[in-house]
């Protein structure tokens, strides 16, 4: 795993911004609706019921059935939603942080926090 | 008239709740027993302020408002606000309350002084404010509470200088209120962190406690960083900073840090610093009698 | 780079909807006849105009958003906006088309400079622009819509004076917007007019003869009433009129009224106004070379 | 009924304003829910168990019951809400402003516009 730098690139880093909310808007609006109860278990008895209620295409199902967190952040889902999905899979924060960084959540875990010591003035 | 008693910045984080209710449970973790002791002065602190009304400035991280209709600027006016169910279900803790004629005073000045709020009289109230509520405060909670909220969800966020000028309304605004009351500002982001991508971690505590150590007597310099440098530097998510400074500029030019605290528990830079405003007679002359 | 070709300012009421539509079946009654024929050269204006790129500011009437969460200041920002079933059910026209590209530009430019706007990616728009579009095209709709909704609802309402920093800011937005494109500013919002408590149905033709009289070269005139004797003089929605300022404001300061007219149907001003920009090489210098 | 004035106190002007709109917190909700045909369709079949779905208290309710307009918005209601539910028992704005005026809708239809003039310049 590489040492986090200071660019603002992908994959490093996504940034949400407006486009990116336009392309993510199925994405996102499925995957908030996993903050009712209700529907977490409605979608974890049925996925694929659940995901054409809303409307997802095709490639945004697929990155779903493969808990591929970096496509689906690349494809426009905002990580505030992706981590009600990740969590109604029994999930957290550091499987997608891992799965971003290509190591495992373990060893995302113990990687945290990841100090860079930058050129910023120390006061 | 009310006055100004101080301002807290503060991190928040959903973990920062989570080691909270496990730390009262079974006792603190080792890498959150630090945050657990640093904030205790500050609870102390806000005890000893005895505020009547609390306002704070935070960010909703979806809970609350979605993508359909997401405010650059929200505030809160209601006798009371919910907890968000953050998708784990709420926290064993009760409704903030609110005071709705404060809400609608401070509402109606921010309005006509060309802040474009958005007006909600339902707000449910995400880790934003609840994870470190319970740090700085035993239940029932102190006092009326009004949440100002501020999208640093979705680009183009508020920038630096707009939340500046929104701590400078605000301050005028509270400080026209007309009863008697003692009023606290508290800001909340977190410091340097990035949850996302393969920077995923990051954590620059040099740029943390560059930010504390200036933000008292130097905000200029530290509003003169760019947003996105903040973010270049310390983390996409560092971008939360610039909220302190709503906090910082609703306060006047003469108060005095009174407590400040830095610690890593694990990816979120947490800090925490307190500013007291000098006693009144002072501040009147200080600030040219206002 | 775009440029803003002229811009608009026209009342609206549900009434002046359902007179469309009853209108084109069978004829329009007498009293709407007058607005039917007023607004024909408008239409005309604007299919000249060939706009590829249409901002309308408007206002919602609780058909979209409530007072849960009212903006005072809302962008839509997608690439169609559904009609808002007011509780008759939506009439027989289409959705209007957005083009959110231009709408994530205008977006950011105008949250960067200081509009703290509530973003919406899903918006619903009501008679504020569905009552008079069918006056001023026919289907499918000419161009790309770019609502701004601005809060006419509750007080505090924004200022006369932000709405003309909106509408300033938002025609700078729009000039500095990439593609070749001509853009034509609409601003709505009724004349005169009360609708509840016992002024009900007040209706001041000299207000809003005298707004339309100085909206072109005396804007700075109409700016120093204070939106609450608007509100006085004209009735309590006559403060929508202050919506005007914001298309007035995106323009020139060389705009010339090429069509003016004015009606009182029944409860509400009828009013509509249309400014155009000199061609742009005379606009280029009167502005400094902008 | 009375020339409209130029004046703004109540009960010739109703502002809408911040401590208003806490008060008519209930009463907008109920009347607001009514844009969806299903719920005017619930109302109509049965006022009470729909109106204690929304809380109203004692008084709200029976100024809806009285068809009380003017008490409705004294007591908070805005008039785009209670126009849903004016519209929902098959009445209109004039059925309102009549009620604000103390006539009857025919009569405030044929009053309309009521025009007034002030030392407005004519421009
Ligand atoms: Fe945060
Ligand atoms: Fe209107």
């Amino acid at each position: 795993m590489r040492d986090p730098s200071f660019d603002m690139e992908e994959p490093g880093t996504f940034i949400f911004d407006g486009p990116r909310s336009t392309a993510g808007m199925r994405l996102n609006r499925f995957a908030l609706s996993l903050k009712q109860p209700s529907n977490r278990a409605t979608f974890l008895a049925d996925p694929d019921a659940f995901m054409n209620r809303w409307d997802l295409t095709e490639r945004e199902r697929s990155l779903v059935e493969a808990r591929d967190w970096t496509g689906l952040l690349a494809a426009g889902g905002h990580l505030q939603a992706i981590l009600k999905l990740a969590a109604t899979l029994g999930l957290n924060l550091y499987h997608i942080g891992a799965h971003n960084c290509g190591v495992d959540a373990h060893q995302m875990m113990h990687a945290c926090p990841r100090r860079v010591v930058s050129d910023m003035p120390h006061g | 008239m009310a006055e100004i008693i101080g301002g807290i910045g503060i991190s928040h984080t959903p973990s920062m709740g989570m080691a909270f209710d496990a730390g009262m449970r079974d006792g603190f973790a080792p890498e959150w027993q630090p945050w657990y002791e640093g904030t205790r002065a500050v609870k102390g602190w806000l005890a000893d302020a005895r505020p009547d009304q609390i306002v704070v400035i935070y960010n909703d991280h979806l809970n609350h408002f979605e993508f359909d209709a997401y405010p650059t600027l929200a505030i809160g006016v209601s006798n009371s606000f919910r907890q968000a169910d953050e998708g784990w279900g709420p926290r064993a803790f009760p409704d903030l309350p609110g005071d709705s004629d404060f809400g609608w005073f401070v509402t109606e000045r921010l309005v006509h002084g060309g802040f474009d709020m958005t007006v909600c009289q339902d707000l449910a109230v995400d880790h934003g404010i609840y994870s470190w509520l319970p740090y700085l405060a035993d239940t029932p909670w102190p006092a009326p509470i009004l949440p100002i909220a501020v999208n640093m969800v979705r680009h183009p966020l508020p920038t630096s200088q707009r939340l500046w000028q929104l701590g400078n309304a605000l301050g005028e605004a509270v400080r026209a209120y007309e009863p008697d009351q003692r009023i606290v500002v508290i800001a909340t982001g977190g410091m340097s962190h990035q949850i996302s991508g393969g920077r995923f971690g990051m954590a620059n505590e040099g740029l943390d406690r560059f930010f504390l150590a200036h933000l008292q007597d130097d905000a200029a310099r530290l509003l003169a960083i760019p947003q996105r440098e903040l973010m270049r530097l310390g983390g996409t998510e560092a971008a939360e900073l610039s909220i302190w400074f709503a906090m910082r500029a609703a306060l006047s030019s003469t108060v005095r840090e009174v407590h400040r605290f830095h610690t890593f528990p694990k990816i979120t830079g947490c800090g925490v610093i307190v500013f007291e405003e000098p006693p009144v007679v002072t501040d009147a002359i200080a600030v040219g009698g206002r």
